[in-house]
């Protein structure tokens, strides 16, 4: 590669198309951040439908223009139907994969391993520009006729290939530029993962031993495998898809369709609904350990850091966390147990179902002995780690009743799924992002953010996190399906109301509740108070560099002399002792 | 790995014999497939002849048969997922089908 | 910071035997094995459940195939001797080989769009003829894509790439060998369509 | 009744209590797991603070009660799925009513955003179908003439109201004539995609009237203070609901809420009724499939088996149903 940034780069080589992961991954993370405000945006507008049915949105029902609501302000259906497919969307896609891989994969992992850059630093910035790409195309989808994509974050096809078509016959149109722009998203995870994944084998320093990584990097490289894996047969299916809309083929079109009494025979027939479906969940599912993953991770290394011991069991968690990876490539059809599945197929897949969440129970419960006979401190970051778990607790146990076919019959596509997976990512890995935020902040700015608004932003965020994903795993027990405009035409959904009107002054008060953060976020980087290179007297790599780490991270190429976590070692002098020192120099 | 200028002059040789190989294959399998034999022979036929015909393009030009485990693993990860992806979807709509018919 | 600073670009990796891009290349090649899986999936699920056309009624000319098979392994062959070539230090004849392989993979593109795509269409044959033709333009057209995609990278390496090998051997013949690789997994998948689509 | 708000509601079919049973056993599992868990982290975040306990134990603490924890996971959970979930799965995916039961059998062809509920009539034969003679008002579902196939004659469509006898097997035959549906009767513990292409069977039986499902679901509810006024439309229009008690007889049991009746209880000083719906089992669409997804409702029907014969005699004659949201898509 060219040598052409070794002297000193301007300011665009230097900050917009920086090679240096550092800068690549602060990229990532506000850009993500910013996402992630974003598709909370686009629910809380959709909560207000949700809990006053057929009003007019305050404030700003008369800016959302004609594909969101009608003359009087009131969001219509099908705008109720974009904005959550690109909740969805926008929130998975852009939001926290981008987060916690591109963000915190990005600027972590490689300082952890002691390398001075990852190993493909251009392909690295290709991936960050590829993201950028797709989420301007995202985004670009609400302004093109008909409006952003409307057919879930699913896209299941009919639906999805109907969509928008006839809606004066653009190519141009949501569902097309949904497409296009999840193709430049999977691109990019794909080129990201090839180079985590060689970045972790190839690039560690002298003494990191697989078994002496920080568990964050495992999970890193655990969830590499994940993209590198799944991510290609959505891109696969994608490309259907878009063959069906455009060509008119019939990969996912069954014969016969009559759509509003006109015989659609503009396509031939023959093709099947389901095959999207397997190919969807075949990535979906292995996404959604994506997203919690890293999150893990990241809690390890907190937890492990504050309770001043070394974190319980770490190869058993190390064996958990590359089992959940294998294991989550066949659980796909639990999405599926409704579409006409026999009990063969449906045995296999709830039986694997099960098995999958052993390690989860493994991984949580390690983190929770860890806790035994430690030293726990409360700072920021460890409030946020730890409601992480029994957060995670609930989202992970609604799981088992999706996760058994004959009670996912009742709960299938009820609200009870969206509780289960909201505890999952929003109050699981959304706290965890947090966490991490607040742990390698100091690392990254060289200032620590104010503890009083961390306060201020954990507590209400924690409470109204509840607020909201609560009341929807009563919703759903009562029956009430998702994505419904207005739940209150049912009989079922009208008695179960009051829940809903909960929930959505609970997303609105969590909206509020972020201003704490976001002032934090920003004020803290430029006037938050000087911190020293290791803050949090921790043990890993990154700690062991400047704060912030300047080019090429570390002064002298550090060798490791132990593992992860000795904390509280005893007999030794102080209660860390890190990696990159050796005996002689502790002593 | 052929990495010594010897292995790698002594490779070349081998590169024209897998050659010849793939090119007597590829009139096997045309050959094959004008015979009057079963559907389920001829599919099976067809793609053993294309999995012999892969398996020599991996093993040599591409020099699969000197890498490490290491690789070993990744790629018995990826074929093994293959499988699934092909298989699973398949065997599902076939009992949705017999589903359907015990039915109706 | 510069890369070649970084380990592993040239000298493999003690545990893996690999340089970076290789192994890098390796992982890509199997994203794409589940890439063309789901394809493979997609055509057997259209073929054993779908309205999916017999063999007899479908019209592709297995002789083109034959032939284009043929100009693919042999393109193989030139890209491996190529890349033998630049091992050897004989960069005249690794250069003649790889303008082989341009020259081959062109003419596989050629045949391919002229005398089938084209052809076809001219007959009214477009992917929504039938599921079978739908499956036949997008996995060829997508295999033809990486055809394209594998000429515009040995072009790359042929011209203005080409500076590498005076300044870096070693690292000139790496990237030959990377290529390679891709190439040959190339020639691998259309190993696969050619009975799947123009024999069964 | 409120209690019964944050939890499954009432079950009318007859193997639905399996189901139920499912999911409360995993719920009291969830919870202990939960609770006996949260306790121990409550305990260690007291208990092990950085000011109680000033110096960490480097050692792993013993952990022969987790281990014995997540052996009981596994055991719970394999008995779940092996005693319970997969027997269900079996009679809900396996076991359709043999013909000794004599099961009711029944099309059901949903579509953007209405269900079409094709009875064969009495022939027990449905006629057949082609997708070009669909008319969406006249049609619905393509039935060709009764001069081409007999069997037409004596079948009966009905859109959006499904008819059906208590305590008989029912064999319902699900597709779609556009997007995938879902068709999901919560009350029955029904749901199955109705996937365009396919036509997949499922059954169940009802052992409550609508009635009496009436009557299950009757509910107090708070009078508005003013007869005008979105909340009182609402009070008023929410699933057509019937009054079947009132305290003071101001109006009588059995009829459907006006205007003015409201007033009248308003008048009366009465600020709480019993409300029950006038359609108590809905059919709902469980899977996304357009901007009319959240009205694609149906009414489910649940006679006694005469009364239901006797609605059949007449049901070809005399148009039954008259939806209250028009028709539009
Ligand atoms: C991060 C994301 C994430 C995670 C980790 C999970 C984890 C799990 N999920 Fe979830 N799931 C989603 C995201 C996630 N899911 C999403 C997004 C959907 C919906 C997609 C859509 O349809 O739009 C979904 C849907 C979904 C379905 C389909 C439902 C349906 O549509 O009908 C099913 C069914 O099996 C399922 C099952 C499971 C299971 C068994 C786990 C298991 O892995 C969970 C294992 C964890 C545990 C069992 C917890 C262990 C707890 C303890 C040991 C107690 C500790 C206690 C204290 C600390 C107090 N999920
Ligand atoms: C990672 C995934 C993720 C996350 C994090 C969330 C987060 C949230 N989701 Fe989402 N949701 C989905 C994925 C996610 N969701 C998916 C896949 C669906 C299904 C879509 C479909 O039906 O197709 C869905 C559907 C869905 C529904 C159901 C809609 C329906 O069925 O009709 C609802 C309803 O309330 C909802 C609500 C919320 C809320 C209130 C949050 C909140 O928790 C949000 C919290 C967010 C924050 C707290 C933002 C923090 C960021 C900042 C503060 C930025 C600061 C910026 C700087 C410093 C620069 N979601
Ligand atoms: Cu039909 Cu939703
Ligand atoms: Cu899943």
């Amino acid at each position: 590669m060219s040598s052409d940034h070794t002297h000193n780069p301007g300011f665009i080589r230097k900050y917009v198309f920086s090679v240096d992961h550092k800068v690549i991954g602060v990229q990532y993370a506000v850009t993500s951040l910013i996402f992630l405000f974003f598709g909370f945006s686009l629910m809380m507008i959709m909560r207000w439908q949700l809990a006053y049915p057929g009003d007019a949105i305050p404030l700003i029902g008369g800016w959302l223009g004609q594909y969101l609501v009608d003359n009087n302000g009131v969001l219509l259906p099908e705008g109720y139907n974009a904005l959550g497919a690109m909740h969805g969307t926008i929130m998975v896609f852009l939001g926290v994969v981008p987060l916690a891989v591109g963000g915190f994969g990005n600027y972590v992992m490689p300082l952890q391993i002691g390398a001075p850059d990852m190993a493909f630093p251009r392909l690295n910035m290709a991936s960050y520009w590829v993201y950028v790409l797709g989420g301007i195309a995202m985004l670009a989808s609400f302004f093109v006729p008909g409006g952003a994509a409307n057919s879930g974050w699913t896209s299941y096809p009919p639906l999805s290939v109907i969509a928008n078509v006839d809606n004066a016959h653009h190519f141009w149109n949501g569902q097309t530029i949904w497409l296009l722009g999840m193709v430049l998203l999977i691109t990019s995870s794909l080129l990201g993962s090839v180079n985590f994944i060689v970045t972790i084998v190839h690039l560690r320093v002298k003494g990191l031993t697989m078994f002496r990584l920080p568990f964050f990097v495992w999970a890193q490289l655990v969830t590499s495998f994940l993209l590198l894996l799944a991510f290609p047969p959505l891109e696969a299916a994608g490309v259907l898809q878009l063959m069906d809309r455009a060509f008119d083929t019939s990969f996912f079109m069954p014969t016969g369709l009559v759509v509003s009494g006109v015989v659609r025979d503009e396509y031939a027939g023959g093709g099947s609904p389901l095959l999207w479906q397997h190919l969807f969940w075949f990535l979906a599912h292995p996404e959604v350990y994506v997203l919690i993953l890293p999150a893990l991770g990241i809690i390890g290394e907190i937890i492990a850091n504050n309770t001043r011991r070394p974190l319980w069991g770490y190869k058993t968690l190390v064996y958990s966390v590359v089992f959940l990876g294998f294991m989550s490539f066949v659980v796909w059809a639990h999405h599926m147990f409704l579409t006409g599945m026999g009990t063969t197929m449906s045995n296999f897949f709830q039986t694997t179902t099960m098995i999958i969440s052993i390690p989860s129970v493994v991984i949580l419960t390690a983190m929770l002995l860890s806790l035994w006979n430690a030293s726990i401190r409360f700072n920021v970051p460890m409030l946020f780690a730890l409601s992480f778990l029994p957060m995670f607790a609930i989202g992970g146990l609604t799981g088992l009743p999706l996760g058994l076919s004959a009670s996912d019959i009742q709960l299938h596509d009820t609200y009870y799924v969206i509780g289960h997976f909201h505890y999952v990512v929003a109050p699981g890995t959304i706290m965890a992002l947090f966490a991490g935020i607040y742990f390698w902040f100091p690392k990254v700015t060289g200032r620590k953010m104010s503890t009083l608004l961390g306060h201020l932003h954990f507590w209400p965020t924690l409470l109204f996190m509840n607020v909201i994903f609560g009341p929807m795993l009563i919703i759903g027990l009562r029956g009430v399906s998702r994505r419904l405009w207005d739940q209150t035409e049912y009989v079922l959904g009208a008695e179960v109301q009051g829940w809903t009107v909960m929930s959505s002054w609970g997303a609105w008060m969590l909206g509020l509740s972020q201003l704490p953060f976001i002032i934090n976020f920003f004020y803290s980087a430029v006037a938050g108070k000087k911190s020293v290179e290791n803050p949090w007297k921790a043990t890993t790599l990154e700690w062991a560099a400047p704060s912030p780490p300047p080019h090429g991270n570390f002064a002298e190429v550090p060798v490791v002399y132990r593992g992860p976590y000795e904390y509280s070692v005893p007999g030794a002098k102080e209660d860390f002792q890190p990696q990159h020192l050796s005996d002689a120099k502790l002593s | 790995m052929a990495s010594s200028i010897e292995e790698v002059r002594k490779s070349v040789r081998l590169y024209l014999m897998v050659f010849g190989a793939l090119g007597v294959l590829t009139i096997v399998t045309v050959l094959a497939s004008s015979l009057n034999v079963s559907v389920a022979v001829g599919v099976f036929v067809a793609l053993a002849i294309a999995s012999v015909k892969g398996t020599l393009v991996a093993t040599y030009f591409m020099h699969l048969l000197g890498e490490r485990s290491t690789l070993y693993w990744v790629l018995i990860l990826a074929a093994f997922f293959f499988l699934l992806l092909i298989l699973i979807p398949v065997m599902m709509h076939s009992e949705t089908v017999h589903l359907i018919d015990q039915v109706t | 910071m510069s890369s070649e600073l970084l380990p592993h670009t040239l000298e493999p990796h003690p545990v893996t035997g690999m340089y970076n891009g290789k192994f890098g290349l390796w992982l890509f090649l199997a994203s794409e094995v589940m890439l063309f899986g789901a394809l493979f999936s997609a055509y057997i699920l259209l073929r054993t459940h779908g309205d999916f056309p017999s063999h007899e009624e479908t019209t592709l000319n297995y002789k083109i195939g034959a032939l284009n098979t043929f100009l693919l392994i042999t393109s193989s062959v030139t890209m491996v001797m190529a890349w033998a070539s630049f091992k050897l230090n004989e960069p005249s004849k690794g250069k003649l080989y790889l303008w082989l392989t341009v020259f081959l993979s062109v003419a596989f593109l050629v045949i391919k769009i002229k005398f089938e795509y084209l052809h076809k269409i001219h007959h009214g044959i477009t992917p929504d003829t039938s599921t079978f033709y739908a499956i036949y333009y997008c996995m060829t057209g997508l295999h033809g894509l990486h055809i394209l995609g594998g000429v515009i990278v040995m072009l790359y390496f042929l011209l203005p790439g080409f500076g590498l090998w005076r300044k870096n051997p070693e690292q000139f013949t790496n990237r030959i060998e990377c290529t390679g690789l891709y190439w040959h997994f190339v020639d691998l998948v259309w190993i696969f369509l050619f009975p799947v689509f123009y024999l069964l | 009744m409120i209690a019964s708000s944050f939890w499954l509601p009432p079950n009318i079919a007859e193997r639905g209590s399996e189901i139920d049973i499912i999911i409360s056993y995993l719920h009291i599992f969830m919870a202990v797991l939960f609770v006996v868990w949260g306790v121990y982290f409550a305990y260690c975040l007291v208990r092990f603070r950085a000011s109680a306990n000033p110096t960490a134990t480097y050692a792993d603490a013993k952990a022969k009660t987790s281990k014995a924890a997540e052996v009981i996971v596994i055991v719970i959970e394999a008995i779940l799925l092996v005693g319970f979930s997969i027997p269900v799965w079996a009679y809900y995916r396996s076991e359709p009513p043999t013909a000794d039961k004599n099961p009711l059998t029944v099309r059901v062809v949903a579509q953007q955003f209405a269900w079409n509920i094709h009875y064969p009539g009495p022939d027990g034969k449905f006629g057949k179908t082609r997708p070009e003679l669909i008319d969406e008002a006249l049609n619905p579902i393509g039935l060709v003439d009764a001069s081409e196939d007999p069997n037409r004659a004596d079948d009966y469509v009905s859109v959006n109201i499904f008819h059906i006898p208590k305590d008989r097997d029912i064999l319902v035959r699900l597709t779609s004539k556009d997007v995938i549906h879902s068709f999901a009767v919560p009350l029955l513990r029904v749901k199955q995609d109705a996937i365009p292409g396919m036509e997949i069977p499922i059954w169940f039986k009802a052992t409550k009237t609508s009635e009496e499902t009436q009557k299950i679901m009757t509910r107090a509810y708070a009078v508005p203070e003013s007869a005008a006024g979105r909340r009182a439309e609402k009070f008023i229009n929410r699933n057509r609901l019937l009054i079947t008690m009132s305290k003071n007889g101001s109006v009588p049991a059995g009829t459907t809420l006006t205007a003015e009746h409201l007033k009248t209880l308003i008048a009366d000083g009465i600020t709480s009724v019993d409300l029950a719906p006038a359609f108590p089992v809905n059919i709902q669409c469980a899977q996304l499939c357009g901007l009319g997804h959240y009205r694609m409702k149906g009414q489910m029907v649940i006679h006694e088996s005469d009364d239901y014969e006797a609605w059949f005699a007449e049901a070809g004659v005399e148009e039954v149903f008259e939806d209250d949201e028009e028709e539009d898509d």
